[in-house]
């Protein structure tokens, strides 16, 4: 049982570095929290569900901090993109459809 | 044992390197709050594996509420960054 | 709404606790009920007697696809991540849904915020909008079923 | 000139902390052993040495698991009194110099994902902050990051809902929780002699119910923290006058 909750931590761990990596190297800020986002939630699930493997007495609050992450991480990054594009942030120039700028302009009425 | 945390403190700390230099490089502050959201992530998972380390369950606990706060930080920098052109 | 909110709590309370003395039990009632009682007005978790069939499907039906997506998700971020040349073709898209429950339509946002290529920007009425890393199909029919399909007919069984 | 003031007064503050650091013995000279926070470590300011465990010692003279409850609210209870004030005045100051400003409200409207989730999340912020000052005599934690978890939980619910207002029931929360502070000071005056002196029995080591009146006060300044800062928070979210 031990074993398997470690080679979760390291694969939590690849995960983390697989996020970090992401964010370095994606050209803006919507692709950067894309895979930002999904590599460090999956990278929590796997090192803390290995948390709990290894130590039983943990699992219960592990399962608590994953079922807390999976519910916040997604909403967290989601209010930031949008806060990104009613900023006014430049997508990249490799975007090929932009299907909410619409929206957005209406939004950006309304408030006048 | 010691192999093992030598290898996963050793991935945690590349992934935190370069999501720290995108924070640092970030053209918009958009960016910036990004990285530091995955820092804040990684940090919460840190903090387990250091409860398993020490053995120690009231780590858990720091790190449900580090998650916590750090949810509220993000939101409300998202928030601000929103309303201002 | 407020029962619901009590029994939640309480559960969340036993987890934290980790223990079943007495005294743990007796404050943890005392702090579920002053927390479901403040601020009703604003919670939204709210269920029925159907509850516990909910929960099997959600374990049984929904994990499963949804940890398998996610894995999907995290691999092809690592190749695209990983490849030199970093291909990526993005776009903002807008995609209809059926779902008309509120909590229903948060948990699609999540899941399609965590599954391949896609990350949910705003939810409108019955409208999604969706940064796609790579855009594949502009037509409606196409973006639905690249999208949203999959996980709102399981959706749809466990919450509506 | 307000520059070269302010420059002189910076200047006089740092001579003064200069000074004070002779105080401060050379490191490594300091013989631990006659220190009193030796004592309050060992929970024998009365010179009872005996060796304590976790879950079995009974009646002690501080039954906190946590050393740092019990310096913060049993043996220096009277600094957390003042601190406590100190909150208070720094919210009453904020109240004061925000009232004749002139400033227009934040109203774009909130992100659904962001309401409805919080929906979910909200009675979950609370119960953790809950959690963490009932627990502040075992586990590390206490009122003061307990009420400020609470205060988080409002002011995401101030950002992802545009109706919410807190209520005039806060202040008088604040205000009856300090009250209850200085009574239990005033009980403990009244039956031992001594302002806040821990008057319950301490119970076992570790247990929920252990250690006297420091969960009870803890309780107290937990509730009166959290309605305190969130106090703060709706002054800076109203609309100014003008």
């Amino acid at each position: 049982m031990s074993i398997i909750g470690y080679l979760l931590i390291i694969i939590g761990a690849f995960f983390y570095f697989l996020g970090g990596l992401g964010m370095f190297r994606m050209p803006d800020v919507y692709n950067r929290l894309q895979a930002g986002t999904k590599a460090t939630t999956l990278g929590s699930f796997s090192t803390l569900l290995g948390v709990g493997l290894v130590n039983p007495a943990f699992l219960g609050k592990a399962l608590l901090i994953i079922a807390f992450i999976a519910l916040t991480n997604p909403v967290g990054s989601s209010v930031l993109a949008r806060a990104a594009y009613l900023k006014g942030v430049k997508p990249t120039s490799k975007t090929v459809v932009d299907e909410y700028a619409d929206e957005a302009t209406k939004k950006a009425g309304e408030e006048q | 044992m010691s192999i093992l945390s030598y290898l996963f403190f050793g991935l945690i700390g590349l992934g935190v390197i370069l999501a720290f230099l995108r924070m640092i490089l970030g053209p918009t502050s958009a960016d910036r709050l990004a990285a530091l959201d995955m820092l804040n992530i990684i940090l919460t998972g840190t903090i387990a594996i250091l409860a398993l380390t020490f053995n120690n369950g009231l780590y858990l606990d720091i790190a449900l509420v580090y998650g916590l706060l750090s949810f509220v930080e993000t939101i409300v920098i998202a928030r601000y960054l929103e309303a201002k052109k | 709404m407020f029962f619901s909110v009590f029994i939640v709590t309480f559960f969340t309370w036993l987890i934290l606790t980790n223990s079943l003395e007495p005294s743990e039990v007796v404050i943890g009632l005392i702090v579920s009920i002053v927390v479901s009682t403040t601020f009703t007005r604003y919670y939204s978790i709210k269920f029925d007697w159907k509850l516990p069939v909910r929960i099997l499907r959600f374990v049984f039906i929904y994990l499963p696809v949804f940890i398998w997506e996610m894995i999907k998700a995290n691999l092809d971020v690592a190749v695209r991540v990983l490849n030199p040349s970093l291909p990526l073709n993005p776009g903002f898209v807008k995609v209809k849904t059926s779902l008309k429950g509120k909590n229903s339509k948060l948990a699609l946002a999540n899941s399609i915020t965590l599954t391949p290529g896609t990350l949910t920007l705003d939810v409108k009425d019955e409208e999604l909008y969706i940064h796609w890393v790579d855009v594949k199909a502009t037509s409606e029919e196409q973006k639905q079923k690249h999208i949203t399909t999959k996980f709102e007919k399981i959706l749809k069984k466990i919450f509506e | 000139m307000r520059r070269f003031l302010s420059a002189l007064i910076a200047l006089g503050l740092i001579i003064i902390l200069l000074e004070f650091l002779n105080l401060i013995p050379d490191f490594g000279n300091v013989d631990l052993s006659k220190r009193v926070s030796n004592s309050f470590i060992n929970k024998s300011v009365d010179g009872n040495n005996e060796t304590i465990e976790f879950k079995k010692s009974k009646d002690l003279e501080d039954g906190s698991a946590n050393v740092v409850t019990s310096i913060v609210v049993n043996y220096r209870s009277f600094d957390t009194l003042g601190e406590v004030t100190v909150l208070f005045t720094a919210a009453l100051g904020v109240g004061l110099i925000l009232k004749g400003l002139r400033r227009k409200r934040f109203y774009r409207e909130p992100n659904f994902i962001l309401k409805t989730a919080n929906g979910i999340l909200l009675p979950l912020i609370f119960l953790f902050g809950a959690y963490i000052f009932i627990h502040g005599h075992l586990t590390p934690g206490g009122g003061f990051p307990g009420g400020t978890i609470i205060a988080a939980g409002i002011l995401v619910l101030y950002l992802s809902n545009e109706k919410f207002e807190l209520s005039h029931r806060a202040k008088i929360l604040e205000s009856g929780m300090g009250t209850v502070y200085v009574l239990f000071g005033l009980v403990g005056l009244i039956l031992s002699g001594i302002f806040l002196r821990n008057f319950l029995p301490t119970g076992v080591i570790g247990e929920l119910f252990s250690a006297g009146i420091v969960p009870l006060i803890y309780v107290a300044i937990g509730f009166k923290v959290g309605a305190e800062l969130s106090n703060l928070i709706s002054e800076f979210q109203k609309e100014g006058q003008q």
